[in-house]
């Protein structure tokens, strides 16, 4: 990950522009960027509706959530509302995953490409108070908290960004009609992709069961991290909430959640950039991620294949290929 | 009714499955599950501390009916279908074989031990194979025993 | 420091707590925050915010709270084991199922108000609500009549005689049927519907000296569709009861009407004056019943209806039949027209 | 009132330990705050306001199996039965194809059903006063008030409970709790209230049971001064919560506000999760399911909640809430209007985990300041509204 070159209020800037220019022409109906959550560390997706409003925009580190999660639900259905939409490099290659089974309607989608340097991993650093943080800013290198006592500490910001950021490699949409600034230069040496991953690997299998066990004791089957997900559009109809059939019974338990977690895991299957959405989502910080990233160390390896990349492919799943370098016995 | 059988790996175990594993296979109609047909019509010797699902193809096989498996106490579950390129609709099992290596490459992350689940390919006429197979299937996940008190 | 017993709710369940406003006021802290007058008496399940009281379970166990009777009874959540002891099948998907409580005491003490319902359940599938159905003099078993549909009803679909299930009953109000003395008393049903009115037409013809006339009209799509036709062919016969039964498209060898059930109604041009009229069936038919009952004049007070929602509990704790503040299972199913429209519209 | 040192705190734990379960706020493997059965030597905090969860599933379990039930072939030829697998059906006794010998039963099945219940005696220690007052709320609804049915498994627990409230010092900028009638040292369903000062809590006993915990030996009589401090301390929490929202007239507001178009703009984030109700201390929806392996099963009552689409869900297919809004609307129309006319309690004790933990932080205070409010429609008229605009445009709510 390049540093930051901080021209945060620039890209802010040209996101409120083309959203304004957008509502302004009639392209779209409502236009879904981020906007300031309850204090000044949080901030959360914002629904705009009028070009006199684009102001309460903002782009900033804190920007994580992923804002395709919001296409999956009435997407398929036209004719229905225009929607225009900001996505970072990660969040793009959901809408890839999500276009490349039509599952979006591009004619009725504006999407401003967001070039991204990286989003601070809010978990890690409101840990760094034990009473409340109440801003986060971040400039150059360094992340300042301030806690609700107005005491501030200072961050590295390469130490304190979210995992998977630190080894991103497509820091700029892979989809998108107007880009927000300036691409970014994507990084070259790469950071060690799989570092967390191989990690857990190399644990004995008692160790990684122990593991699974303690992470997934605590769920408490909100469903947040499916809903949140932007590639798991099953939504109402779930299967985890059928009775039949009934892969996930609705007792709370270590086995259960797993369960249930197995079964987003691997309908997410080739869709799943590891966006990290699920992850930030969970009210209980289970780290989904791992899980994720994971399938997609094991779907590289296989089939040298990352999601959400290339419009024109094929979902790894709904394909084949008759030399796959496996199972040929 | 207790009957004193031998188990694949030659310890002595009762009939109603005590101190035995529980394998669970998901066979495909057209090869596997008529190689084991065969086998049986061979009298060929199997172990039978295994249960069979039969299924039109492995295609219709999700890697959530495997962990559903384990989840509901089985020790191993064995998956087999027509060989690539022999399956009864054609392409069943390529679309298969990539959800099940998937899988089988997932299962250590849960803490599974490998040899707890294998997918192959068997074919209606090689009840020989089947019985090797599934004999040396079997012999792993004995030598592992019951999973209890897992995560999944 | 001011010292508050603010345990009594937990330690007395069935006791009012204060409302939590005074409770800030008493404790002096800061500036103390006023409690919004009550707009609403608090309501029971039964006694209706216009005061009128209707047949409740206090009904069933005289001189008790429903808390207080239900503690008596035991665990409201524990079924009542009983046995299938007769299987009718009514049409192509809907039994009736006959049950008695396996305990002969509860079997003898069991009563009901027409229009309650019970969760019958099989172990290890679920419970689901049905209307009891049975007439309320009926000792000798319960009947619930079950369309075959989801998971539980095909399940109970599959039982034989002598099967086990669980039942939990009564819940809910009934139909105020005392207050309808000397009433004329108007049956409009369609298909299943009749299921959820039939203990109530039972209790009436039980009692038919004090209701003036009965008028019941049955639609069903087929005749293969009606239900109860053991009761149909009373009910023909009965000189005392005028029976329209109907069907929606003409059959050979059908020598009753033809027509919806709306249209019939409309036809039989009912009087509104001392009636009441009481409907159920599907939503739609219950919409355009309705609207007909209103061009006839009937007004909002005139009109009862039994509602069905899903429910879990059935003891107005789990949430999920709400329309509004009232719960379907403890504040309905029975509902007259002027209570619902007070109500959000969730149906 | 009395003083206990902070170095008899870990001594007044493990006394309570020893005739009860205590369980108290401590961090997980990931730096989470939950309640845990405290152990001897564990880490206890205090410092963190409020936990990620509220301690509510100590007496009103995620899963509470209630119903154990077992089928299982009884008398001659069971077990010849269950060996070949056969498919016995239960009208057709074996006794027809071999008649049993004398005094042996013929072959049927049994249905054994069996009652769990369980209650052990517990302290749940160090939870604040909104956490206690979800406690008190709740036991309007699971305790038959106004005539309704007691619910015997909440009851037993509740009744076995003792809560040990801490005073919070410091309130977030999410708390509150004086809006809702709360106060960061209320009292409602606390039997004893620790307020921490210099050197240690003052402890305060609001009930009888909250009384017998001071006998323990490591309390000191307050200092001079000390219950001064204490006060101090709840006033300066007090103010400085700065109430978002006027509590009176809510319920009328939402009854005028049931079709108001602002529902639908204030729900456009909601992802239709369940975070909001299982984090809070007073959501109390549940579902009862019976969740069978083989032949044995358990009927289980788990949370539910109004943002599960299958919560109202009919066999017929039609759902009184399908859309989301609707689902949206009843958790906010259920905790300020229904249960209030219905209890004569709110069934929000102002603790805004809600807020926090929310994966888009939807913001209970905002809902209830626009819709809270008698006639918000006339206020800012349906036609002006944006909702209402693109609800009509699009006739859809993302």
């Amino acid at each position: 990950m390049s540093p930051a070159n901080g021209n945060y209020e620039e890209v802010e800037q040209r996101i409120r522009e083309l959203a304004r220019t957008a509502l302004e022409e009639g392209r779209v109906d409502y236009f879904i960027g981020w906007t300031a959550g309850y204090n000044e560390s949080e901030v959360i997706p914002g629904f705009v509706r009028s070009a006199d409003r684009v102001d309460a925009l903002v782009w900033n580190p804190l920007a994580a959530y992923n804002l395709t999660a919001f296409l999956k639900r009435k997407m398929p259905d036209p004719p229905q509302a225009k929607i225009g939409l900001a996505v970072k490099g990660c969040d793009s290659r959901t809408l890839v995953s999500l276009l490349q089974e039509e599952l979006v309607d591009r004619e009725r989608l504006y999407v401003v490409g967001v070039p991204c340097e990286g989003i601070v991993n809010r978990r890690a650093v409101s840990k760094v108070f034990a009473n409340e943080v109440v801003k986060i800013e971040v400039e150059d290198d360094t992340i300042s908290v301030t806690n609700q006592d107005g005491e501030t500490k200072q961050l590295a910001r390469e130490e304190y960004l979210l995992d998977h950021c630190r080894s991103c490699k497509y820091p700029n949409p892979r989809y998108f009609d107007d880009l927000a600034g300036e691409a970014v230069t994507e990084p070259e040496d790469q950071a060690p992709m799989w570092r967390e991953i191989e990690e857990f690997e190399a644990l004995p299998e008692a160790e990684k069961d122990r593991l699974m066990a303690e992470a997934f004791e605590k769920c408490i089957r909100c469903y947040a991290c499916i809903n949140a997900c932007p590639v798991c559009y099953c939504w109402d109809n779930c299967v985890c909430r059928a009775r039949q059939p009934k892969l996930v019974s609705q007792k709370v338990n270590a086995q259960e959640n797993l369960m249930f977690q197995m079964v987003h895991m691997f309908h997410v299957a080739g869709r799943c950039p590891s966006c990290g959405n699920c992850d930030r989502a969970c009210p209980v910080e289970i780290p989904l991620y791992l899980l994720h990233r994971k399938m997609n160390k094991e779907l590289k390896e296989m089939l040298d294949f990352e999601p959400g990349i290339d419009l024109e492919q094929k979902p790894v799943f709904q394909t084949f290929d008759v030399n796959d370098p496996f199972g040929q016995h | 009714m207790a009957q004193a059988t031998e188990t694949a790996t030659g310890t002595t175990a009762s009939w109603d499955g005590e101190g035995r594993v529980k394998v669970v296979g998901i066979l495909c109609n057209w090869c596997s599950y008529a190689g084991a047909d065969g086998a049986g019509t061979a009298r060929l010797r199997q172990p039978f501390d295994f249960r069979i699902v039969r299924v039109p193809c492995t295609g219709r096989i999700d890697p959530l009916h495997i962990l559903k498996a384990f989840e509901k106490g089985a020790d191993g579950v064995l998956v087999s279908g027509c060989h690539p390129g022999d399956c009864h609709y054609a392409e069943g099992n390529y679309y298969a074989r990539r959800k099940l290596e998937l899988l089988e490459r997932m299962l250590p992350q849960l803490g599974f031990e490998p040899e707890r689940f294998k997918y192959t390919w068997v074919s209606a006429s090689e009840a020989q194979r089947w019985q090797q197979v599934v004999t040396e299937f079997i012999k792993g996940v004995e030598k592992l025993g019951p999973r209890e008190g897992r995560a999944l | 420091m001011a010292k508050n017993d603010k345990r009594k709710a937990a330690s007395s369940p069935a006791q009012a707590a204060d409302f939590p406003g005074r409770e800030a006021a008493a404790r002096g802290n800061g500036e103390a925050r006023k409690a919004p007058a009550a707009r609403n008496p608090v309501k029971t399940g039964g006694v209706q915010s216009d005061g009128r009281r209707r047949m409740t379970i206090d009904d069933i166990r005289p001189g008790a709270t429903i808390a207080a009777a239900r503690n008596a009874a035991g665990n409201p959540y524990l079924p009542e084991p009983a046995t299938v002891v007769e299987i009718v099948p009514e049409t192509h998907n809907i039994k009736s199922f006959r049950v008695r409580f396996d305990d002969e005491a509860v079997m003898e003490n069991f009563s009901f108000a027409p229009g309650q319902v019970g969760q019958l359940g099989i172990f290890g599938v679920g419970e689901s609500t049905f209307a009891i159905n049975s007439s309320p003099s009926t000792k000798e078993y319960l009947q619930f009549s079950v369309m075959r549909t989801g998971e539980v009803t095909t399940a109970l679909h599959n039982l034989s005689v002598g099967d086990k299930v669980g039942v939990r009953a009564p819940m809910g109000c009934g139909f105020p049927v005392d207050e309808w003395k000397g009433k004329k008393i108007l049956y409009v049903m369609g298909g299943i519907g009749s299921a959820a009115l039939r203990a109530t037409i039972h209790y009436t013809l039980e009692h038919r000296d004090d209701y003036e006339d009965v008028t019941i009209i049955y639609g069903a799509r087929s005749p293969e569709d009606l239900t109860y036709k053991y009761d149909i062919d009373d009910w023909v016969e009965r000189k005392d009861v005028n029976a329209v039964i109907t069907i929606d498209r003409e059959v050979p060898g059908w020598d009753k009407r033809v027509g919806f059930v709306p249209a019939v109604l409309e036809e039989e041009q009912p009087r509104p004056k001392d009636t009441i009229a009481i409907t159920c069936g599907p939503p739609i038919m219950i919409k355009f019943v309705l609207q007909s009952l209103e061009k006839l004049q009937f007004t909002d007070d005139q009109i009862y209806t039994t509602l069905e929602k899903r429910m879990k509990c059935g003891i107005g704790i789990c949430g999920r039949c709400n329309m509004g503040p009232r719960y379907v299972c403890v504040d309905g199913p029975v509902f007259s027209m002027t209570e619902l429209r007070e109500l959000p519209d969730e149906m | 009132m009395k003083f206990l040192p902070q170095d008899q705190l870990e001594a007044f734990l493990a006394h309570l330990a020893e005739s009860a379960i205590v369980v108290a706020p401590q961090r997980d493997q990931d730096g989470v705050l939950f309640f845990q059965p405290w152990e001897a030597g564990a880490e206890v905090e205090f410092e963190q306001l409020l936990t990620r969860q509220s301690p509510k599933d100590y007496v009103f379990r995620q899963t509470e199996t209630y119903l154990k039930f077992g089928y299982q072939m009884k008398g001659k030829a069971a077990a010849e039965e269950e060996e070949v697998g056969g498919k016995k059906s239960k009208d057709e006794p074996a006794a027809e194809e071999a008649p049993p010998a004398e005094g042996e039963e013929p072959a049927h099945e049994v249905l054994q059903v069996e009652t769990v219940e369980d209650a052990p005696e517990q302290v749940i220690f160090g939870l604040r006063p909104c956490d206690a007052r979800g406690y008190y709320q709740m036991d309007q609804v699971f305790g038959g008030y106004g005539g309704f049915y007691y619910d015997p498994y909440y009851m037993a627990k509740r009744e076995a409970t003792t809560l040990v409230a801490l005073t919070c010092a410091q309130p977030w900028s999410t708390c509150f709790c004086t809006a809702v009638y709360g106060s960061p040292s209320g009292t409602d369903g606390v039997d004893l209230l620790l307020t921490g000062i210099e050197g240690g809590f003052t402890a305060e006993a609001l009930t009888e049971r909250g009384e017998n915990l001071l006998g323990f030996g490591g309390f000191a009589d307050v200092g001079t001064g000390q219950a001064d401090a204490a006060q101090t301390v709840k006033d300066e929490a007090f103010a400085a919560i700065d109430p978002p929202f006027e509590i009176e007239g809510v319920p009328q507001g939402l009854r005028d506000n049931f079709e108001d178009p602002a529902w639908h703009d204030l729900q456009m984030r909601c992802i239709s999760c369940g975070t909001c109700t299982y984090v809070c201390p007073n959501c109390y929806c549940f579902n009862i399911t019976d969740e069978m392996v083989e032949k044995s099963g358990e009927r289980v009552r788990t949370w539910d909640n109004c943002f599960n689409p299958g919560y109202t869900l009919e066999t017929s297919g039609h759902n009184p809430r399908e859309q989301k809004f609707a689902r949206f609307r009843n958790r906010f129309s259920h905790k300020f209007w229904y249960y209030p006319e219905k209890y004569d309690s709110l069934l929000c004790s102002g603790c805004g985990r809600c807020i926090r933990y929310c994966p888009t932080k939807i913001d209970l205070r905002e809902v209830i300041r626009t819709l809270g409010r008698p006639h918000a429609a006339e206020a800012a008229p349906a036609e002006d509204s944006e909702a209402a605009g693109v609800h009509a445009q699009t006739g859809e709510d993302l």
